[in-house]
C-alpha cells in the first residue's frame, strides 16, 4: 500500500492549557490533531490520578498530530512557545501515513 | 469520621471523575437557584448590591493580608507565596454548601442572594495574587483570554445562570422541581464531602512531608482571620445572623478549584503542591469540621439568632 | 434565556459526557415507562396501531416533502439534501419529551402509546433518504448491520423496552417506582436542556456562517410544514388533543442522535455540518421555544380542550 | 422478560462505565446506611458477632466444597477450579441487595446488619481458594498489597463505612437523608440491573460456547448447595426469616466484582472467561430470576413468616 | 532485552465505525488490537470535543495494533477498504514488541 | 528545534496491575510516566469493551514512557518481571524528544 513519510508528535500537556495549546497549533498552520484523554501520571513534579478529581487543574491531555516532516520545526516552536514555562512532554516520532493529501 | 476517611484513603474506593463532576454540577445548580428563589420570594434586599460590592472588595483584600502573613510565618517564595494568597481571598463553594446545609439543619434563614455574593468573590483574589507578582517585576502572564475563562469559569456561571433562573421563575418554579433541588440535597453533598474526603486523605500523606510548620499554622489560622474580617463586614452590612455566618466562611474558606487552574495558566513556577495542600488538606477540613460551627455560633452571638 | 445561554456558550462550564448519557438514559426510560402504565390503566386503546402505523407512514413521506423544499430554497447536493430530509422525517425525542412535560405542566392528558408511536417514528426516515439517493444511482451502503443498528439502537430499544415494562408491570409499578420516575424528572430534564443548550450554543456562531439564509429558512419553517401533516394525521386518528399536540411535535421535530449516526456510517459523503446545525442549533430550538406551545394551541384549539 | 433481555443485547444501548459505577456506589452506601440505621434502631443483637463469624467460616468452607464438586462435573485445570470456588465462596453484592429488595417488597423484616455479614463474607474465600492451588505446590502470589486491596476493596469499605455512618446516626440520620437513599433506590437498583442484564446478555452467545454442560450444571445447582449451607447457618444462629433468606441469597451467590479482580492479579494463569461466565451469566441471573423467590419462600416456611 | 521486530498502526476513526474497523481487521486475521478513547480533534471537517456530548455520530477512537511486518500489507488493505470513504487518519511506525509470540 | 534521542516504551496492562507496575518503574529509577485509558480491545484471549462495566478486573490501561535509550533496558526488565505472568503487551519505539533535562 502507497505511505507517506510524515512525523508523529505527542505533547503530554495539562488540561488547562489544551485550548491554548492548539489555538496555537491552529495558527502555525497545523489544523489536524487528536486529543486524547490521560489518566494519570507522574514526573518531576509527582505522581497524580484523575479518579475521583473535580478540578480541571489536576488532569492532562494528550495531544497526537500527524505532520509532514518539512513542517515539523514550525510546528514544534508553536508548541514550544506555549509548553515553554510549563510542565509537560513533548516527543517526535518517524511514521508513515495512508493518504497523503490529508496532511 | 476522620479514622474512617483513613481507612477509606487506603483503599481503592474513588468516585468516578465524570459522576464527581456531575455531582458538583447539581450542587451548584440546586444552591443557585434556591438563592434566586428566596431572593424572589423575600423581595430584593436594599443591601444586596452592596453586598456585591463589599464581597468584591474582600476577594481584592484578603490575599494582601494572606501573603503578608504566609511571608511572616513561612520560608515560601514570593511566587508561591502570592499563588496561597490569591487561593485564600477566593471561595471554596462547596465549604458555602455545607453551610447553607447546616444553617438549614438548625433553622436559620439566610440572605438568598449571598449565592450572588460567592460568585462575585471568586476571581478578584486572582488579580490580587497576579499584581502581587508583577509589583515585583516578575512577568505573569495575564492575557484576556485568561480573563474570560476565569469570569466566565464554569462554577460562575453555572451559579449566576441558576441564580437568575431562581429569580424569575420563583417560588413557584422552586415548587415545580423540588423533588429534584430540595430532597436530594443532603445525600449528594454527603456523597460529594465523601468523595473529596477521599481525595484529600489520599494525598495527604505524601503531602504534609512537603509543608513545613509554618505553613500548617497558616492554613488552620488564616480562615479565622478571614472570618474575622467577613463578621466586620458583614455586621456593617447588616445582614441577617446566617447571612453573616455565610460571608465568614466565605472569607475564611479557600478555593481548590477555579483558582488553581487559574494559576497553572498564569503562574506555571508556583508549585501546585503548596496551594493545593494548603487549600484542600487543611483549610478545607479545618472549615467543615472545626470553623463552620465556630462561624454560626459567632454570628448568631453577635447578631442575635 | 438565550442571551444566558449565549453567556453560558462563552464559558468552559460542560456537563462530562457520561453523565449527559446517564440524563437521557434516566429519561428515556421514565418516558417509556409512564406511557406503558398509561397504557396499562386506560386499556388498549382501539387507535394505538391505526397510530403506528400512521407514524411509519409520516415518517417515511416527511423526507421526500423535505428534499424537495431544500432542493427549492437551497443550493445543497443531492447527497447532502438527503440526508438532511431524513433528519427531519426522523424524530427528536427531547423535543418530545418537553412537550410531553409542557402537556402535564398545563393538565392536558395525551395517550401513553404516543411513546411507542415516537419510537416508530425514528427510523423509517433514514430508509426514504436512502432510496432518494439511490434513485440517483448514487450507490449509499446499506448493509445488514447497519439495519440492526438502526432499527436496534439504543434509543429505540430503551424506549420501547420501558414501555413494555410500563404496559406489564402498570400503575402498581409505577407508584412502586414514581420517587424515581416521576419527582426527580423536571429536574433531569431541565439539566439536559441546559446540556443541550450549552453544546448547541457552542457550536452556534461557528456554524450559522456555513449556512445560507435559505438553509435557516428552511430550518425554521420546516418544523411548520411537518407540524400540519402531523395535526391532520392527529385528526384522522381522531386523538385526543394532547396526543395530537404530540403528534405534531414528532412530525415537525428533526433528529440529532439516530439519524446523524446512521448517516455517518451509510453516507459519509454527506457533510455532517449541514444536518447538526440545520437540526440541532435551528430548528431544536425553534421547536422548544416557539414550536412547542403553537402545536400546543392549534391542537386544543381544534380538538377542543 | 428475558427475551427483552436478548433484544436489548442485540442493541448498541449501553450505560457509561461513569454511571454505572456511579450506580453502584449509590447501592451500596443506600444498603450500608439503611442496615446501619436498622442496628440502630433495633439495638445491637447478640447474634451479631456470631453472624460475623459465621459468615467468615461459610466464605472459607464453601470454595472447598464447590472446588470438589466443579472437579467433579467438569474438567477445568486445578487453577481454573480453584479460581471458580473463590468466586462461589465470595458473594455478590448485587444478588444481597436485589433480595434485600424483594424482603422489603414483600414486608419481611430482616436483621440490619446482615450487611456488615456481606462484607465478612467477601474476601476469606479468595484465601481458600488461594490455599486450594499452594497445597498442589503451584506458586499463587500473594503479596502484602495484595491483601490490602481485598480488605479495603471499594465496594468492602463502602458497605462497611456507610453502615458504621448508619449506626452513629441513626434513624435520625436516615430520617435526614430517606429522600435520596430510600425513594430512588428501586429506580436505581432497576436501572443497574438492566445494565447488568446488557452486559451479561451481550457476552452470553459467545461465552455459552466455551462452557461445557458440567459447568452449566455447576453454575445452576452450586447455589443451591449454597443456600443449603446457608439455611443451616443461619438457623443455627436463629436469625429472622428475612435474615435466613439473605444469608441464603449471600452463600447462593457468587462474586463478579471483587473476587475477578483479585484473581487477575494473583492468580493470572486461570481464565477469566470460565470463571466470569459461570459467576454472571449462569448464577447471577439464576438467583436473581429462580434463586431469590426460592430462598424466601423456603426461609419463611422453615423459620415461619 | 530480546526483543522482536513489528509495525505499530494507529487508526483515528469515527465512533459509528469502530465495529466495522474491528471486524473487518478480525477478518483479515489481525485479533490484536487496543481501542483508546479520544477527547477531540481538529481535521479538515473542523474542530469537535467530546464535552457534554450524547451523540455517538460525533466522537472518534484510536485503533492501536501492534503487528509483525509481514502482514502489515494484508491489514492496511483490511484497514483502508473501511476508512476510504470516512473521515480519519491512518499512520504506521516501526516498533519492537517483546513476547513475540503474542503477535 | 535541539531534539534528544529517547525511546518511547508503551505497555497495555490489566487495570488491577496498573499500580503494580508503577511503583516496579519508579523502584527502577523510572519516575517519568503516563497512564491512558483504555475503551476496549482484542488479543488471544478475546475481545472486551468498556462500556457498562463495573467491573475493574475487565478494563486494561496503555502506560507510556519516554526514557533515555541507555535506561531501555533497566526499564524493560522492571516491566517484564510485572507483565510476565500477565496478559497485555509492551512495544517499543525510537523517538526525540524536547528538553532532555527532563528525563
Ligand atoms: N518520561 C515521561 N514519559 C511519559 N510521560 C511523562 C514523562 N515525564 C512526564 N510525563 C508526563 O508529564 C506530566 C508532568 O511531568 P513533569 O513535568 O515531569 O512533572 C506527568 O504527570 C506525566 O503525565
Ligand atoms: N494530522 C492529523 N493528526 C492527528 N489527527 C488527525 C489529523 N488529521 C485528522 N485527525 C483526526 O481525524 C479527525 C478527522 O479528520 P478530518 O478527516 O481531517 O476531518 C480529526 O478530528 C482528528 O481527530
Ligand atoms: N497486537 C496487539 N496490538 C495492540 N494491542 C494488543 C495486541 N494484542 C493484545 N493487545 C491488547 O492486550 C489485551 C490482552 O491481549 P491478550 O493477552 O492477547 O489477550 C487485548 O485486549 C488488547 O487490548
Ligand atoms: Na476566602
Ligand atoms: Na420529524
Ligand atoms: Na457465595
Amino acid at each position: 500500500m502507497q505511505t507517506h513519510q510524515a512525523k508523529r508528535v505527542e505533547i503530554m500537556i495539562e488540561a488547562p492549557m489544551e485550548r491554548r495549546l492548539t489555538e496555537a497549533l491552529v495558527e502555525a498552520g497545523v489544523t489536524g490533531f487528536t486529543v486524547l484523554p490521560v489518566r494519570g501520571g507522574s514526573g518531576r513534579s509527582g505522581q497524580w490520578s484523575r479518579a475521583g478529581q473535580i478540578s480541571p487543574a489536576g488532569g492532562m491531555v494528550a495531544v497526537v498530530c500527524l505532520i509532514k516532516p518539512e513542517r515539523l520545526d514550525a510546528m514544534l516552536e508553536a508548541a514550544f512557545a506555549v509548553v515553554e514555562r510549563h510542565i509537560g512532554v513533548v516527543s517526535i516520532t518517524d511514521a508513515e501515513v495512508l493518504r497523503a493529501e490529508r496532511f | 469520621m476522620l479514622g474512617l476517611l483513613a481507612a477509606l484513603a487506603r483503599s481503592d474506593l474513588s468516585i468516578p471523575e465524570a459522576v464527581a463532576k456531575g455531582m458538583s454540577i447539581y450542587l451548584l445548580f440546586a444552591i443557585g437557584f434556591k438563592g434566586g428563589a428566596g431572593v424572589a420570594a423575600h423581595g430584593v434586599d436594599a443591601t444586596l448590591v452592596a453586598s456585591l460590592v463589599a464581597g468584591v472588595v474582600l476577594s481584592f483584600a484578603l490575599p494582601i493580608i494572606a501573603f503578608a502573613y504566609v511571608r511572616a510565618v513561612t520560608r515560601l517564595s514570593v511566587v508561591d507565596a502570592a499563588a496561597v494568597a490569591g487561593h485564600y481571598g477566593s471561595i471554596s463553594i462547596v465549604t458555602f454548601v455545607a453551610a447553607t446545609s447546616v444553617l438549614a439543619d438548625r433553622g436559620i434563614s439566610s440572605e438568598g442572594y449571598m449565592v450572588a455574593v460567592a460568585a462575585a468573590m471568586e476571581a478578584p483574589a486572582i488579580l490580587s495574587a497576579l499584581w502581587l507578582i508583577s509589583r515585583r517585576g516578575d512577568g505573569a502572564k495575564m492575557d484576556s483570554d485568561l480573563w474570560r475563562e476565569i469570569l466566565f469559569n464554569g462554577s460562575i456561571v453555572l451559579l449566576v445562570g441558576s441564580f437568575a433562573i431562581g429569580v424569575i421563575t420563583g417560588e413557584d418554579g422552586l415548587a415545580d422541581i423540588a423533588p429534584f433541588i430540595v430532597s436530594p440535597f443532603q445525600g449528594v453533598l454527603c456523597l460529594f464531602l465523601l468523595d473529596m474526603g477521599l481525595i484529600a486523605g489520599r494525598g495527604l500523606k505524601n503531602s504534609l512531608g512537603t509543608l513545613g510548620a509554618g505553613s500548617v499554622l497558616f492554613g488552620a489560622t488564616m480562615p479565622l482571620i478571614g472570618a474575622a474580617l467577613g463578621l466586620g463586614t458583614g455586621l456593617l452590612l447588616g445582614l441577617s445572623a446566617g447571612g453573616v455566618a455565610l460571608l465568614m466562611a466565605l472569607a475564611a474558606s479557600a478555593s481548590y478549584i477555579a483558582v488553581p487552574a487559574a494559576m497553572r495558566v498564569a503562574l506555571p513556577e508556583a508549585n501546585p503542591s503548596v496551594y493545593l495542600t494548603l487549600s484542600l488538606w487543611i483549610t478545607f477540613p479545618f472549615n467543615l469540621t472545626i470553623g463552620i460551627p465556630i462561624y454560626i455560633a459567632v454570628a448568631t452571638a453577635v447578631v442575635g439568632g
